[in-house]
């Protein structure tokens, strides 16, 4: 009946079964293992390719146009030339660090990957216990492979690229992992798959129980994203590469493949980070309606993927971006007492489940509205609205 | 053992003057250029950090000095035309003019009324134009990723389309002549040049509308590189950036030189003299400049576009000496000419905007962060041409 | 040999070597390298009498760990801000040149 | 009633509010804080009377309310409105009102005065909580408070060293007695089972517990509630000023002289008295009449030392406040004695009149003070009887309560029960007598203060211009005599109201040794008044030598008491002697033991290479120097180990760990 | 499920990961590679307390100390950096400190080995950890603990943040001449 | 509001990434071999010799007067003159360049040889695509290198052409004139006149 939803599933219960039983965890893990390694990579190529497109049309360019159709090989181009392209190691780097510090970017994200359920039954690492967990602890793991990068380069860009990746990754941490226990709090585990199943509940017919719908969901999401998008150093939080500062951060020093693998690294990281916030608060692989639960879960799931992208990339091409301390007092005085908050309003929203809806908002719109009031009055005191006059 | 077989292994070793702190490692020496993505040309900055503070800057340039004075001393006065316009390859035509103008007043030369049109005209489109790309500039050193100077480009493109079908180039123009200009419109340029002021203007309702709002923008330029009025005048800045600092000084107004007392025009000022102001005084002179273009595309007369006495060959002006200086988009753009009558200037100098303009930059940077830094040297507007010479 | 005296062994080892580590090394930030080795060789010793030990009440161990790994992130966080602030006032981190305090 | 008694809250409540709301007014505002505070605390008075009257009608309730609950353990606090409570709380909260009152006055001209009445309201809210509360949890936090409140106040003008100075002291004396409160504390919970006092017989306080601890005895063969009460009376020997932490509480003098007021009469220090007073079931535990409970006879006599040492102190000050300060700690001492000798009620009643006329003494001084700019010292004021009439009379009221003059002064009566009980008390005849004693030495150097300040002629500039203050100032001071004057009306042997509210089951004194020890207290009033008199009455003919009449008279005596019988001198060259001694002795223990291990180290080393020498010679026929090189680099080698460093220290205690675990391994093996 | 053999090569290699990482830890010269090695010391050990089924802690083990404080130890080396030369002068008497340790070594394992063996080895029913069950744990029985763990790690927080703050005067800004800065100029360190 | 600057951004990106589909004068870039923008009249690259007729070497309107040689800023022309004559369109016997290289990789296209040319000799070239792989002798052009008819002078800068065509025209006219007016001397054959555009 959900054969298409399935078909992935079936596909590889099909192909274990034919291999002895002893050996058949062992294979289940290669296939799971060879989907993430051929999907993930292969989006990450086409989202390139597509940003750069994007980002061309908002800039009212055409972008890349010339490799394949409409453009749509660039990524092949651009793969043959940065494996073809010397690989250029510093005489005064750390060689052996120098070496490692791109598998140490790389892999973290891709374990972080292997946890995230795409679909309906379609997670290749399912952790009942610990799912979540197991993802913000891989995910820490970057910040020394940056660390690695920046300080083996033995290049005063990179280590101040380093410097201030460590500084940010470190201070958003703090955020995004707070911005994830209201889920944790309101759902009872840290299972991925839960918490799925926790967002499956219909109310209103149609709608189905997406944690964004309510105040501490939604609020939760945007603190989420936005201390995802700095974990994954993307414009506005682009600082540890801004190249208009340092030249390219803790990576200045890489070339060719390497180079390549820090950029496959960080946009890996960037999936990852938005798969665990669809999983968190977009419902994961559910529908937003129940009328379209025919279209396959993880055709959602990846759905919602390419729209949090799209949305990145607009952010990119349009946000100036900030400064260290900007950011680090954003992280601290604005995204850390907000994710508090939040997690406040998501305890009063489950301590007032048998309010009348309506009443169950208000104080969500208080415990923000105030709050934001005074970071709108503070921004208004420090940046009051300027004249100009005019020499008679 | 070979000396050349130089060990591999890279070891730090302190300094014997141990006390230098930048030497004992707290504080970090760092180039920035002249091949930096930032540094608008091949420019320099010295930057001793504390953390991302900087504590120190040295401006260092030359890399591109072309002895442009001494060519210009040994080249016919037409010869050094050309060469004008690579000072500030953003706006070859102000700096024509400026030349130009100072010739005319060596040589005693009148210039007819619509050659001094078409001046104001091209001076203005070169304002808008390079406004536009200082805005944009200023926001990519921001790390906006080009979006706002792809869109000041694509604005500019439509100017230098205009200057390629009036002067042949669209950034060398060399254009003007002394006594006049070189050629007259194109048919349908007036036209042409109408509508793309036209157009200018919603472009700068949508770039407004992109940055003058954006908090991000605020937070990055608001309060930061701040030149005080008195240091503005006393380091002799001019442009948008003494303007930026409440200096009511814009020579078109000062000088009025040219045709430009016949033209309604307001000159901003700033009170806080930051990177905001000055983003924010160049984004209300274009608009004050598309006042003027509307008004001298309208009454834009016929009639010869040179001097008729004006000589292209064997130029020699009598003896004597000139200072012209007229109000280039970075700034008071002066040409001084010595004449002994031969047909080479036996003094030639250039009083040029940027340098001037970029000899405080230690002191806007001070105490700020390298990111700081980059903005404010975007939002000083210089270019490397007109700095080195 | 049983898992559980493998499991003390290679704690026992691990605290040694930090224990070699905080006591030859100069640097303070070796030093507290060795602490961290050996405050993580003592969880190790908790889980393993959790695991394999006789249990007063199931969750002792991991919860003592717990609450191990939250005192050593503190005392990692202030140890080295301290050692910045030795740093920057005395430009060493060698801990036989920060003498000010012997009598 | 039992509105009331949930409500109760609300009290010192309204104080913290204020101080709250204070704390962000601008510093412009100051005068709003001001307003608040005293509005604040008045209302509180209101009620505390609303409080007091329904007690004097009903007798006493509490209320018990959980606080929170972390896993199994439940955290319960309350409210208890006893005739003990009750009482105190009208006290401080009326002449409190009084002192906030004189404060607006008296700080007007300060620009912080908006911190100081938010401290000055933190202050009265800590020490309202600390009456009312029913939980030794609460209390405690409230003794803290108090003793925070204190710091902020003592140490208000802080930017002057000797204030920040005396506040720390204080801070830090008053420390060492809350150590042994806290334990004491820690002590009686886990004996108890409970920090509430009253809980339907489940409290600490009451029988069932109080049975519980009664009879058992600790290791050291100590009664267990003589223990507990002897480490909660810690607590109050610090707080209450008595002998051996009274160090702070002349220096407390540094802060605004209405601070000293009230912590000397209604708060601070009456803490500690009130604490004993709380916990007399569990103080008096195990004692009867004829043989009272230790803890009541260290209490007796603590009381007794501290009442004549304050007194004979104050003989020999010059500066007006400190005068009064040592009386504080004289008067301390009595409260101290009547609460060990009489029960509750005798000590409560003298700290309750001492309250008033204490403050009417200091508000008094303030306003000398305040009218003589800032002068302190005695020797430099005097005439102000003619310049500081309402001031002179309201002063000399104080003085006369506190003198014990007879008959229509509240101390009297106050003093006198305590005497009454004193000579009642079975263990020991002494402390009546020094009772006596201090009586008499109290007439005398308030005698002494009296004539030095008001009579004869001007002996500064300042005094000779001073002027009488503002009625904000004279007012409360005319209703602080007036209740010192009233409340002999409910104290007196005859009509011992007040006792009988605070006590019931106290039993009335046989008249006839009323009688006798009233003359007695009497005659020693007379006597300290008359030898005060007559010693400084050619007081402007005596200071011309520059002596103190006393001084010439009794010289040796008069320093010792002038310097305080060299508290201070003694702790500095004791302790603070004895912990640098004891910081020596572990470094020199370090030394010596480092130098025996490196003597060990060394002698090993040297035998090992007279081996090594006397092989070489014989086997390799190698030279004596190689040899001595040998046992110079191993010697080096291993002395190196001893350079002064942390990880030398650290390389014993492994030593150390490793011999421990080694043996004990093989005792447990074997 | 079937008893897992003692000495499995899973265990080996983890075993070998603590060890090597942890002496490459306190031997490595390069200070920065010390800290790296550290990182991978603890990696091995949460690796351990995997295999020991204790998965939560296993996570919180790296999610602390490799995403935290390891970062912080490298990050500190990289902040003190040019104190002295990056890499470490010879050790502090090594024999001494090595000599000890393996000495403790030796009597701790002749504990483990000799020391009862039958308590330690008495395999109860094989424990699980449930997450849920840990959390109730502390928020029920460990709740002050809980909250003291709290305090003291705000309070290191604060701690840090105050005592990693530069003191004013004595930072390293050239003003002008060097050195005339003020009294509070750092005494330089004794050749 | 806080955060509406921002929006406001976001709203100008997304009309505009909208706009680069639907609006062509967003969407301004050029594919560039393949499309090319519209050849301005006046668009100047790189200098060129105008010969008239079809033999560049006769037509040649050059006579190496140097004038541009000298006036040149960066001194990119050199010029031989020749030791013999050649006649000019008027049939004057005239010197012509028997070397005239012009080095691209210094001329800076400033046009003022072409301004100060009495002979209309030199002109702009609006040729650009001229990437070589020798930097030397690939952008060194000599005489018969830069030799154009004039009808690729008329192509490029048509109103330009007609007047210099006219007055050539005009002044090969009044010299015929001149000439039958003489009468005397033996009438010599201008090399085939251009036609008139």
């Amino acid at each position: 009946m959900d054969a298409p939803d399935q078909i992935f599933v079936l596909l590889k219960h099909a192909v274990v079964s034919w291999f002895p039983t002893p050996v058949q965890p062992w294979i289940s893990a290669v296939l799971s293992i060879g989907a993430i390694l051929a999907v993930y990579p292969m989006i990450f190529a086409l989202t390139t390719v597509i940003e750069r497109k994007a980002l061309g049309r908002i800039q009212n360019r055409p972008g890349p146009n010339r490799v394949g159709p409409a453009g749509f090989l660039q990524f092949a181009a651009d793969g043959i030339k940065s494996l073809t392209k010397e690989d250029i190691v510093p005489r005064a780097a750390d060689s052996v660090v120098h070496f490692l510090a791109p598998l140490v970017v790389v892999v973290p994200p891709l374990l972080a990957l292997a946890v995230l359920p795409v679909g309906r039954n379609m997670v290749a690492l399912d952790l009942p216990e610990t799912g979540l967990l197991f993802f913000l602890m891989v995910g820490t793991a970057v910040e020394l492979g940056v660390f690695m990068a920046g300080w083996s380069s033995h290049n005063k860009y990179s280590l101040l690229g380093a410097m201030r990746a460590i500084a940010q990754l470190l201070s958003y941490e703090l955020p995004l992992l707070l911005s994830t226990v209201s889920v944790v709090m309101l759902t009872g585990s840290l299972s991925l798959n839960a918490i799925i199943g926790h967002q499956s509940e219909v109310h209103a017919g149609v709608l189905l129980g997406w944690n964004v719908f309510t105040p501490w969901g939604a609020a939760g999401a945007v603190l989420f994203f936005i201390a995802a998008l700095a974990e994954a150093n993307r414009s506005p939080f682009d600082l540890p590469e801004a190249e208009s500062e340092i030249v390219a951060g803790y990576f200045t020093e890489y070339s060719g493949f390497k180079f390549a693998l820090f950029f496959l690294g960080e946009y890996l990281g960037l999936f990852a980070v938005s798969g665990l916030g669809i999983t968190l608060f977009l419902g994961g692989w559910l529908p937003p309606l129940t009328v379209l639960s025919w279209v396959p879960s993880w055709l959602w799931f990846f759905g919602k993927l390419a729209v949090l992208m799209g949305i990145f990339i607009w952010l990119r091409g349009t946000l100036p971006r900030l400064r260290m301390d900007q950011l680090m007092r954003f992280a601290w005085q604005f995204l850390l007492p907000m994710s508090l908050i939040n997690l406040l309003v998501a305890a009063l929203w489950q301590y007032s489940t048998p309010w009348p809806h309506l009443l169950r908002w208000l104080p969500a719109a208080i415990l923000f509205g105030i709050p934001y009031l005074l970071y709108h009055r503070a921004f208004l005191r420090q940046h009051p609205p300027r004249t100009y006059r005019y020499a008679s | 053992m070979n000396p050349a077989a130089a060990p591999r292994t890279f070891e730090v070793r302190p300094s014997p003057d141990a006390a230098d702190p930048v030497h004992d490692g707290s504080l970090l020496e760092v180039s920035l250029g002249p091949q930096h993505p930032s540094t608008h040309g091949v420019f320099r900055m010295d930057v001793v950090l504390d953390g991302e503070t900087v504590v120190k800057l040295k401006p260092v340039f030359g890399y591109l000095h072309r002895n442009h004075e001494k060519i210009a001393e040994n080249t016919s006065y037409l010869g050094s035309m050309p060469y004008t316009d690579r000072l500030d390859y953003f706006c070859s035509l102000t700096s024509n003019w400026a030349y130009a103008l100072t010739v005319e007043r060596l040589a005693g030369l009148q210039v007819p009324e619509r050659a001094e049109y078409l001046r104001v005209i091209t001076a203005e489109l070169t304002r808008l134009q390079n406004h536009a790309a200082v805005c944009g500039f200023l926001l990519q050193d921001m790390g906006a990723l080009g979006t706002p100077l792809m869109y000041a480009f694509r604005e500019r493109e439509r100017i230098l389309d205009l200057f390629e079908s009036l002067t042949g180039a669209r950034m060398m123009c060399n254009y003007m002549r002394f006594g006049g200009c070189r050629c007259d419109t194109p048919p349908g340029w007036l036209e042409q040049a109408r509508s793309v002021v036209t157009g200018f203007g919603a472009f700068l309702d949508e770039f407004e509308a992109l940055l003058s709002s954006n908090e991000i923008l605020l937070g990055r330029t608001q309060g930061i590189g701040i030149l005080p009025r008195e240091l503005a005048i006393n380091a002799g800045i001019s442009g948008p950036m003494a303007r930026a600092s409440g200096v009511a000084y814009d020579i078109r107004k000062v000088d009025r030189y040219g045709i430009y007392d016949q033209f309604e025009f307001r000159v901003p000022l700033g009170d806080h003299g930051d990177v905001f102001d000055r983003y924010m005084i160049r984004a209300l002179e274009m608009r004050e400049s598309l006042r003027i273009l509307g008004a001298a595309l309208q009454r834009i007369p016929a009639g010869p576009v040179i001097d008729p006495k004006a000589k292209l060959r064997g130029f020699r002006p009598k003896p004597g000496e000139s200072y012209g200086r007229i109000e280039s988009p970075k700034g008071e753009l002066g040409f001084y000419l010595i004449s002994d009558g031969g047909p080479n200037p036996w003094r030639y100098r250039i009083r040029p905007p940027s340098f001037i303009n970029l000899t405080i930059l230690e002191d806007l940077c001070l105490g700020r962060s390298v990111a700081d830094a980059v903005v404010i040297l975007g939002s000083v507007d210089i270019v490397l041409g007109e700095v080195d010479r | 040999m049983s898992a559980a005296t493998l499991h003390l062994l290679l704690a026992a080892a691990m605290f040694c070597i930090g224990l070699a580590g905080a006591l030859c090394r100069r640097n303070a930030i070796l030093v507290l390298i060795g602490i961290e080795l050996m405050l993580n060789a003592a969880n190790l010793n908790f889980l393993t009498f959790w695991k394999y030990g006789p249990q007063p009440q199931p969750l002792d161990g991991p919860v003592f760990v717990l609450f191990s790994v939250a005192i050593a992130a503190a005392e990692a966080a202030v140890g080295l801000a301290l050692i910045i602030a030795i740093h920057r006032r005395y430009r060493t981190t060698q801990l036989e040149e920060i003498s000010r305090l012997r009598g | 009633m039992e509105n009331l008694a949930k409500n109760l809250w609300v009290i010192p409540l309204l104080p913290l509010l204020a101080a709250t709301v204070g704390t962000f007014l601008p510093r412009r505002l100051h005068r709003v804080t001001a307003g608040l505070s005293v509005a604040a605390l008045a209302t509180a008075a209101i009620l505390a009377a609303a409080a007091f009257l329904s007690v004097v009608r009903g007798g006493a309730l509490y209320s018990n309310v959980p606080w929170f609950e972390t896993g199994t353990l439940s955290v319960r606090v309350g409210w208890i409105l006893d005739p003990l409570s009750a009482a105190m709380l009208l006290m401080i909260t009326v002449v409190g009102t009084l002192i906030f009152i004189f404060s607006t006055g008296y700080m007007a001209e300060d620009p912080d005065s908006g911190r100081f009445f938010c401290f000055l309201s933190l202050f009265a809210a800590a020490m309202l909580g600390l009456i009312l509360s029913n939980s030794l949890l609460l209390l405690f936090i409230c003794w803290e408070l108090v003793g925070l409140a204190s710091y902020l106040l003592i140490g208000f003008w802080y930017s002057r060293p000797p204030a920040a100075d005396a506040a720390r002291k204080a801070f830090l004396t008053t420390r060492i007695g809350d150590l042994g409160f806290l334990v004491g504390l820690i002590w009686l919970y886990s004996e108890s089972g409970t920090v509430l006092f009253y809980d339907q017989g489940a409290g600490c306080l009451e029988p069932a517990a109080l049975s519980g601890i009664a009879g058992r005895a600790t290791a050291g063969g100590l009664a267990l509630g003589t223990a507990i009460s002897l480490l909660l009376f810690c607590g109050a020997v610090g707080k209450s000023g008595q002998l051996p932490l009274h160090v702070w509480l002349p220096d407390a003098m540094e802060g605004p002289t209405p601070v000293s007021a009230l912590i000397h009469a209604a708060t601070m220090v009456a803490a500690g008295v009130f604490l004993m007073a709380r916990m007399f079931p569990l103080v008096a535990l195990g004692g009867s009449a004829e043989l009272p409970a230790p803890a009541l006879v260290v209490m007796a006599w603590t009381g007794a030392l501290t009442a004549l040492f304050g007194a004979l102190t104050a003989v020999a000050q010059t500066d007006i406040k400190r005068i009064l300060a040592y009386s504080t700690i004289s008067q301390l001492g009595f409260m101290m004695m009547g609460l060990a000798t009489g029960g509750p009620a005798v000590g409560m009643v003298h700290l309750l009149t001492h309250a008033f006329f204490k403050a009417l003494l200091f508000l008094g001084a303030g306003s000398v003070i305040h009218g003589c700019h800032g002068e302190q010292d005695i020797r430099h004021l005097g005439g102000l009887r003619r310049r500081m009439p309402l001031t002179f009379a309201t002063y000399a009221v104080g003085m006369m309560a506190l003198s014990g003059v007879p008959v229509f002064f509240s101390g009297f009566w106050s003093k006198d029960a305590i005497l009454h009980s004193l000579s009642h008390w079975a263990p020991s005849r002494v402390p009546f007598l020094l009772g006596v004693l201090t009586a008499a030495v109290t007439a005398f150097y308030m005698t002494r203060q009296m004539i030095y300040v008001f009579a004869g002629t001007s002996r500064g500039p300042d005094s000779a211009h001073a002027h009488e203050g503002s009625p904000v100032l004279t007012v409360p001071l005319g209703i602080l005599a007036g209740a010192s004057i009233a409340l002999s009306a409910v104290t007196t042997p005859f009509r011992p109201w007040l006792e009988h509210f605070l006590s019931p089951a106290s039993t009335p004194s046989e008249s006839g040794s009323v009688w006798g020890i009233l003359i007695l207290s009497a005659l020693a009033c007379g006597a300290g008044l008359a030898a005060g008199g007559i010693l400084y009455r050619n007081l402007g003919v005596a200071l011309k030598t520059g002596r103190d009449p006393l001084e010439r008279w009794v010289p040796r005596m008069y320093t010792l008491m002038r310097d305080r019988f060299r508290f201070d001198e003694f702790y500095r060259a004791t302790l603070v002697k004895w912990v640098g001694a004891a910081a020596w002795i572990s470094a020199a223990l370090d030394q010596s033991l480092g130098s025996v291990f490196r003597d060990l180290a060394s002698f090993a080393a040297s035998a090992g290479s007279w081996l090594s020498r006397t092989v070489d010679q014989g086997v390799l026929n190698a030279s004596f120097d190689d040899g001595c090189q040998a046992a110079r680099d191993a010697g080096g080698l291993l002395s190196r180990t001893h350079d002064g460093q942390p990880q030398r220290s650290l390389r014993i205690l492994i030593a150390g760990v490793i011999a421990l675990a080694a043996g004990l391994l093989f005792l447990a093996t074997s | 499920m079937p008893p897992e053999p003692v000495l499995s090569l899973a265990f080996a290699i983890v075993a070998g990961l603590v060890l090597g990482g942890s002496v490459a830890a306190v031997s490595c010269r390069n200070r920065v590679h010390a800290g790296l090695f550290l990182a991978v010391a603890l990696v091995g050990l949460a690796l351990v307390f995997l295999r020991m089924g204790a998965e939560f802690l296993g996570f919180i083990q790296i999610l602390v100390y490799v995403g935290a404080v390891a970062v912080l130890i490298v990050f500190a080396i990289l902040l003190t950096r040019g104190s002295d030369s990056a890499h470490e002068r010879r050790s502090n008497a090594p024999g001494i400190g090595i000599g000890l340790a393996v000495l403790l070594w030796g009597v701790l394992a002749w504990g483990i080995l000799h020391r009862s063996p039958g308590a330690i080895a008495t395999p109860s029913p094989p424990p699980s950890m449930a997450v849920r069950d840990l959390g109730e744990r502390l928020l029920r029985e460990e709740l002050l603990p809980l909250q003291t763990v709290g305090l003291l790690l705000t309070a290191a927080l604060i701690g840090a943040a105050l005592i990693a703050l530069p003191e004013p005067g004595i930072s390293p800004r050239p003003s002008g001449s060097h050195g005339s800065a003020g009294t509070e100029t750092p005494p330089s360190s004794p050749t | 509001m806080l955060g509406g600057g921002i929006l406001h951004g976001l709203a100008v990106t997304a009309k505009n990434f909208v706009g680069s589909f639907t609006d062509p004068e967003r969407l301004v870039t050029l594919g560039y071999p393949e499309e090319r923008a519209p050849a301005k009249e006046n668009a100047r690259q790189f200098p060129f010799l105008v010969f008239d007729g079809a033999d560049p070497q006769a037509g040649l309107r050059c006579v190496a007067c140097q004038i541009c040689e000298k006036e040149c800023p960066p001194q990119c022309i050199l010029i031989v003159k020749s030791k013999t004559k050649k006649p000019d369109h008027l049939g004057k016997p005239q010197f012509f360049p028997a070397t005239f290289d012009i080095d691209l990789s210094v001329c800076m296209s400033c046009q003022i040889c072409v301004e100060v040319c009495p002979f209309d000799a030199i002109k702009m070239d609006q040729e650009f695509e001229l990437a070589t792989n020798d930097r030397f002798e690939g952008l060194l052009r000599h005489r018969d290198q830069l030799a154009r008819p004039n009808a690729h002078f008329q192509k490029l800068h048509p109103t330009d052409a007609a007047a210099i065509d006219a007055r050539r025209a005009e002044e090969l006219a009044k010299a015929a004139a001149a000439a039958t007016a003489a009468a005397a001397a033996p009438r010599k054959p201008a090399p085939e006149s251009p036609p008139a555009a």
